[in-house]
């Protein structure tokens, strides 16, 4: 049964988390960046969720709960720092912003 | 049956959309694309028996994040132009990363013992009215503290997103 | 020990705290109040020098046998073993009435410092509440905690406050000395800070070592743990190449002269008169005692290499024409002394050992005082573009001799009796160590005087210089002190050397035993 | 007042004034209660010496020795000050005193030009050289005695460095440092090595058993004989300080101090220290044969090249100097072949007739403000006094009968003369050279008088005069004992424990006629000479063998060991900041190159640091897949 089998949530969890990774890798756009982030997030709550299906005990998901508060403070503070660069450097893409370079 | 089935094609939903949002080369599409695999996944927190956290999502996420979403989107690029450009830079690179993560991520689910079925069953449902308990009683630290963080974090954000100093 | 823990007035914290009770008062000050910047300082440093004599005298009262008086102990950690513990005997009593000595002396000395001298002072004060600290902690984790406090502040006080030499890039090293700006004030501070530290990290780990296998921080319980001999093996060296960077081992030693000859006045006289003085202690009291078969192993290689550090230190010295690296290059020398009186694991040699701390924390804390006095006039350090300074500066003169007297050995100064108990110590052991050693005193009596002429003597001094005064005023201070003290206690070592011989032997029963466990 | 009370009041007087001066800058810029303190106290000495000979030749006192504890270890006593009065030691602090208190109170008025301040700086030094020269004549163990034998060589440095103004003065200074102080490690390693062997700093018979002990135990295997180098080193700070051969360099320089110091500090009585010192030690060096003969050696060597470089000085004051070197040859001869009496006694009566000698000089030089003898010439017009006083110390030194150098030095002759016939056939050198240097003596010290005080008047002698009062009296006091020291030879013999059953009143010898004979040679030829006008020509001849002597010989080669040991310095000090500072520069400026390196990974890219953690965790996967393999 595919519903009784922790395995596939995880399966897709990963499957969601990769093509956030390769949104990040491939984006350009600070937005678009910022998008996939979510999407790795969203993936982790998955992950989060499954384990808390297939286990004991009400953790699970108020660590979740956390996750996502967490991942809405995150939200909110990247736009900022994406409104800030759009400020400052009139672009928004994030090879332009290099400051950081050592 | 029907449930199973109706599962896998959710499940599907989640990837296809989770795709669009990384290769589709508008912006506006790509955050609506994120509103839908948010809102499936959704659907799939139901399904693993966590109503309070699928209600959560749609209300936090697709409610408020993408909202904000749409906001940065508008506020960075005010010349609006029917398409918002979402560029993308060495695909193939990004495409070989992604697999190779995902090749060892699936090695790793498939090939622990102890994530088989046999090992792990659905066990009984969390209802609100615990997660409640938990949050205000156990963990009333914790939550007190996120709740500093999300302030600090909105703090921050005014402070970083305001024009120079007046 | 513990036994008499806590009983009357805890004088030993009480030593400890009065300076970081003066520099927390500082911090109130405001900063353009010099005078009273200054009667905080001195308030501070006066309070714990008069306390640490007050202490000294006590002991010798109360313990003429040896012994530890006015311990204090309270639990910090006791799972790990680590506690707050506190006691006095006759080495740290002798170390503490240095400290009191050269803070109080040290604290007049830079009374003329104009810029951010409230900063200075709390830093300054910061630092010696540490050096008091180290001397009566008998806790390795208080201990190292004091340690590092003492060494720390030193980057700031010779980063911010000090003083920049130039030295010339060449040899094979050439593209380093350029890439580094060697001779700067940064760079000193640097310097002397980062090869410390990695001392310190060498200390830590050799504590942890010893604390853990004995499971205890306390000193006298690791000294009866009795600690396997491998882990001796690899704790000593390491303890003594650790400490002994502080007290300017070859060939750790290159961060002394830049470092002493870059910083402020009072720094130096601290540094070299008495930080220093904790590496030596540190190899004594924490290495030697407490890790006894380590040390009778490794008391050649240790005596060896002091002999190097004598006689290559003397030699530097005399190569020097900056006046500054001069007294610097003469501390390492001395502190070789130290250090061969610390290797020959005798009373005799032990005893010299101590008092050549004292002699020598004295001597160039005078020696600085009176460099400081001549920098802050003449704005210069070249030996060479000096000469017949005796003309306008008498007293300075006279106070430069005197302290080379007993840099020299001279009878009558302190520096004779340190050094003459350490010949005879080393004598027993290896004859070939005293010889060294005197040839080494010879030495240092060419550099001295050769710089004595060449300063204070001849024609002179220089157009440039003439009208230069004086140490005036309070600047009179630090030389008086000190220079009374040298001749003092070379005249009259009793006071001191029964204060230290009652215990030393005591704390050479260990050895003694473990050459013992050795010749079997 | 006990014996040692008194001696304590004698040794620390002198202290008491000179630490008062120290302290109390403005009583000592005060020309007159600084040098009035200071003769003060060096009376004090005086009176308290004087009274403890005459009780010891009474025999009123009985030797007594009070000790303190000075350095512990253990709880045990390493080394202990105190005083001892015995014969030898009141006869010594009665010299001592005595020519300090003379040669103070002509400083009174040779100084009398000088700056305030500079004169209460010298009556200072000089009160601290006293002390520490009772110090030393009074010390019941050799550590007490190398504590003051190094304070009256500071002494000695900050006395000769005087008029530091001067270079040559300053460098003069430094020089006498530098040696005394080189032969003192000498002393310095003898008594660690006394007190390794016995476990203390004795000089008595138990000492020399012990050491004895220690030379015949298999166990220890000393490849010198504890006895002979505990002799020999101390033997080698002796002729550092007693300006022996070869290292009597310093003791010419030294005349750069002004003359009342050369007086009592470099002729009378600090380089005298080391004759005492044998004298006092002489149980250990008595066991050590060998250190002995090489002592009559070097002694007799002295005596003969220093009284050669005498005569061919144009400079008083350097005559005097060498002569001083070749005395203290004399006495270190004597010691050598056993004459202790000679040694000791020839010591005193030196003192006397040499402190004369330099004082009269000293107002020659003060009335023509010149030390070169050329300058010199018909003084004895205006300056009959100092001319008798100059006279008297000449005839003495010269060993004229019946003046005190005479019976001293025809002990010295006789002692050698014996050993050496005893048979000691080494030792027949040490005796032909003394007996041939007393000629030499009698001539150099004939033209020095004859060349100062007679012949044609120079320009300077027109305007010469006496000094006042203080410079007249303390001349005409050393004038005594310069005369009739020599006679009560028998009482010192016997207060001192010398006494040997031949030595009647007025002493005399076939060796001392011999000696006569040489010296009326010596003067004969003196005369001679100046009756032929003067000895310019002679000392011109000459020279040629004193620059060998001294310039190639010995100055050239200290030079030459001062360069290079500075060159050697230079090249530690080289290897130092360029070698061993450079490793650690190397390090740390490698350490910035690899920073320098590794801060371009920080691209700034996102892509760059996601890459890098993809890369990470597919390391981290191999890893753990590994450690799985190992572990199933």
């Amino acid at each position: 049964m595919i519903a009784g089998d922790l395995r596939v949530f995880l399966t897709v969890s990963a499957v969601m988390f990769c093509i956030g990774v390769y949104g990040i890798l491939s984006r350009r756009n600070a937005i678009g960046v910022l998008l996939c982030l979510e999407l790795m997030a969203n993936a982790v709550n998955l992950n989060l969720v499954a384990f808390a299906r297939f286990s004991t005990g009400t953790m699970g998901q108020v660590f979740t709960l956390f996750a996502i508060a967490l991942t809405v403070a995150e939200v909110v503070v990247g736009m900022a720092l994406v409104i800030l660069l759009q400020r400052t450097h009139r672009d928004i893409r994030l090879d332009v912003a290099e400051e950081m370079r050592g | 049956m029907i449930g199973t089935l109706f599962l896998l094609a959710l499940l599907s939903l989640v990837l296809l959309c989770s795709v669009q949002v990384a290769r589709c080369p508008d912006l506006v599409h790509s955050v609506l694309w994120l509103a839908v695999t948010l809102l499936s996944t959704a659907c799939v927190l139901v399904w693993l028996a966590a109503p309070f956290l699928a209600g959560i999502q749609i209300v936090l996420y697709t409610g408020g994040v993408i909202t904000l979403m749409l906001f940065g989107v508008m506020l960075t690029h005010r010349d609006a132009t029917a398409v918002v450009p979402n560029p993308i830079q060495r695909p193939a690179v990004a495409l070989v990363a992604a697999v190779t993560l995902l090749a060892i991520l699936l090695a790793a689910i498939w090939r622990t013992p102890e994530l088989a079925p046999a090992a792990m069953s659905p066990q009984h449902e969390v209802t609100t009215l615990q997660i409640g308990q938990v949050l205000l009683a156990e963990q009333l630290l914790a939550f007190e503290v996120l709740s500093v963080l999300l302030l600090a974090a909105m703090v921050g954000a005014i402070v970083l997103s305001r024009r120079k100093d007046p | 020990m513990l036994e008499a823990a806590n009983q009357g007035f805890p004088i030993l914290s009480a030593i400890v705290i009065t300076p970081l009770l003066a520099a927390v008062g500082l911090l109130f000050v405001p900063d353009d109040q010099r005078s009273v910047v200054r009667g905080v300082s001195l308030a501070g440093s006066a309070l714990s020098a008069l306390a640490s004599a007050w202490l000294a005298w006590r002991y010798l009262v109360e313990a003429p046998q040896g012994g530890w008086l006015f311990v204090e102990h309270h639990e910090l950690v006791p799972a790990l073993g680590i506690s707050y513990t506190m006691a006095c005997d006759g080495w740290s009593a002798s170390l503490l009435l240095l400290t009191g000595i050269i803070i109080f002396a040290g604290t007049w000395a830079s009374f003329s410092l104009e810029e951010r001298a409230r900063e200075f002072f709390i830093f300054l004060l910061v630092l010696v509440a540490g050096v008091y600290g180290v001397f009566v902690a008998q806790d390795l984790f208080v201990f190292f905690l004091f340690y590092e406090i003492a060494v720390l502040p030193m980057f700031l006080l010779i980063g911010i406050w000090g003083s920049s030499g130039k030295v010339a890039a060449a040899g094979p090293f050439a593209r380093a000395f350029r890439m580094l700006d060697v001779g700067g004030r940064e760079y000193a501070a640097m310097k002397l800070t980062l090869m410390l530290l990695v001392g310190s990290a060498l200390i830590l780990a050799s504590f942890l070592a010893m604390a853990l296998t004995a499971g205890s921080f306390l000193m006298d319980d690791i000294g009866n743990a009795a600690l396997p001999f491998w882990l001796q093996w690899f704790a000593f060296p390491a303890l003594w190449v650790g400490f002994g960077t502080l007290a300017g081992l070859w060939p750790f030693h290159t961060w002394s002269p830049d470092g002493h000859a870059a910083a402020p006045t009072a720094v130096s006289m601290l540094h070299a008169g008495v930080l220093m003085k904790l590496g030596a202690f540190g190899v004594m009291r924490v290495g030697m005692v407490l890790l006894p078969d380590g040390a009778t192993h490794w008391a050649f290689v240790v005596g060896s290499v002091a002999c190097v550090n004598i006689f290559y230190g003397a030699m530097s010295a005399m190569s020097q024409q900056d006046l500054k690296y001069i007294v610097a290059y003469s501390s390492v020398s001395h502190m070789g002394v130290v250090m061969l009186g610390a290797a020959t694991l005798t009373v005799t040699g032990w005893n010299g050992a101590i008092y050549q701390m004292f002699a020598h924390g004295v001597m160039t804390g005078l020696f600085f005082a009176l460099v400081g006095v001549l920098y802050d006039r003449t704005h210069d350090r070249w030996v060479p573009r000096m000469g017949g300074f005796a003309r306008i500066m008498p007293m300075v003169t006279v106070g430069f001799v005197v302290a080379g007297l007993s840099s020299l050995g001279m009878p009558g100064t302190a520096g004779f009796v340190s050094e003459f108990l350490v010949f005879l110590g080393a004598w027993e052991v290896r004859p070939w160590w005293a010889v060294i050693g005197v040839i080494g005193a010879f030495v240092t009596s060419i550099y001295v005087m050769k710089a004595v002429r060449a300063i204070f003597f001849g024609d002179g001094p220089p157009e440039r210089f003439a009208s230069l005064t004086d140490a005036t005023g309070t600047e009179r201070v630090a030389p008086w002190v000190l220079g009374l003290c040298l001749v003092v206690f070379g005249a009259w070592p009793k006071f001191l050397l029964d204060m230290i011989d009652a215990t030393t032997p005591g704390y050479l029963v260990p050895i003694f035993e473990a050459m013992a466990r050795g010749a079997q | 007042m006990n014996a040692v009370e008194l001696a304590a009041l004698t040794v620390l007087a002198p202290l008491v004034v000179a630490v008062f001066l120290i302290v109390a800058a403005p009583v000592r810029r005060n020309g007159v209660l600084a040098p009035g303190l200071s003769v003060l106290g060096s009376l004090v000495s005086l009176v308290g010496a004087g009274a403890l000979l005459l009780r010891q030749i009474f025999g009123l006192d009985p030797d007594l020795t009070v000790e303190r504890q000075w350095l512990v270890a253990g709880g045990e006593t390493v080394a202990r000050v105190g005083i001892t009065v015995d014969g030898t030691s009141a006869a010594m602090l009665a010299v001592v005193t005595f020519v300090a208190a003379m040669v103070q109170i002509f400083s009174l008025g040779y100084l009398s030009d000088e700056p305030e301040e500079d004169r209460g700086r010298y009556f200072t030094w000089q009160s601290l050289f006293l002390f520490s020269m009772l110090g030393l004549v009074v010390s019941p163990n050799l550590l007490q005695l190398f504590a003051c034998w190094e304070l009256v060589g500071l002494c000695s440095y900050l006395l000769i460095g005087y008029w530091w103004r001067k270079p040559s003065a300053a460098k003069a200074a430094v020089k006498a440092f530098w040696v005394t102080k080189f032969a003192d490690m000498g002393l310095l390693i003898g008594l660690v090595l006394l007190y390794y062997h016995t476990g203390a700093f004795e000089w008595g018979p138990g000492a020399v058993e012990q050491l004895a002990a220690a030379g015949s135990d298999p166990e220890k295997t000393p490849w010198v004989l504890p006895s002979v180098a505990v002799a020999g080193l101390m033997f080698f700070a002796v002729m550092g300080k007693s300006a022996q051969f070869p290292l009597h360099v310093w003791l010419p320089d030294a005349m750069e101090g002004p003359t009342p110091v050369s007086a009592l500090l470099h002729a009378a009585t600090m380089v005298a220290a080391g004759v005492y010192l044998i004298v006092r030690a002489w149980p250990l060096f008595e066991a050590a044969p060998v250190v002995l003969n090489t002592m009559a050696i070097v002694g007799g060597l002295t005596a003969l090249l220093a009284a050669c470089m005498a005569i061919i000085q144009t400079d008083i004051k350097r005559v005097l100097a060498y002569s001083t070197a070749s005395q203290l040859g004399y006495m270190i001869a004597a010691l050598g072949a056993g004459s202790v009496l000679g040694g000791f006694f020839h010591l005193t009566t030196h003192a006397f007739f040499k402190a004369l000698l330099f004082l009269s000089a000293g107002s020659v030089i003060h009335a023509v403000h010149t030390n070169e003898l050329s300058e010199m010439g018909g003084l004895w017009k205006p300056m009959k006094l100092t001319a008798l006083a100059f006279g008297v110390g000449a005839a003495a030194l010269a060993g004229l009968p019946l003046m005190s150098g005479f019976t001293s030095k025809d002990l010295v002759l006789e002692g050698l003369y014996k050993a050496a016939s005893a048979p000691q056939p080494v030792l027949w050198f040490p005796f032909l050279a003394c007996l041939f240097t007393v000629g030499l003596t009698s001539f150099y010290m004939s033209r020095v008088f004859l060349r100062a005080f007679f012949g044609k008047s120079s320009r300077r002698a027109y305007r010469a005069h006496e000094g006042g009062w203080s410079m007249r009296v303390p001349m005409m006091l050393l004038a005594v004992p310069a005369v009739a020291a020599g006679w009560p030879v028998a009482t010192f013999a016997q207060t001192t424990g010398l006494f040997e059953p031949h030595i009647g009143l007025l002493h005399f010898t076939p060796v001392g006629g011999i000696a006569l004979g040489f010296s009326v040679v010596g003067f004969a030829v003196a005369l001679m000479v100046h009756a032929s006008g003067g000895s310019g020509g002679m000392v011109s001849a000459l020279s040629p063998l004193g620059d060998l002597i001294r310039l190639s010989l010995v100055d050239r080669a200290y030079d030459l060991a001062y360069r290079q040991a500075l060159n050697i310095a230079a090249g530690v000090g080289w290897f130092d900041r360029y070698m061993v500072d450079g490793v650690v520069n190397a390090i740390g400026a490698l350490t910035l190159l690899l920073g320098r390196w590794s801060r371009h990974l920080q691209t700034g890219r996102v892509g760059d640091y996601v890459y890098a953690v993809v890369g990470g965790l597919v390391l981290l996967a191999a890893w753990s897949q590994m450690i799985s393999w190992v572990v199933l």
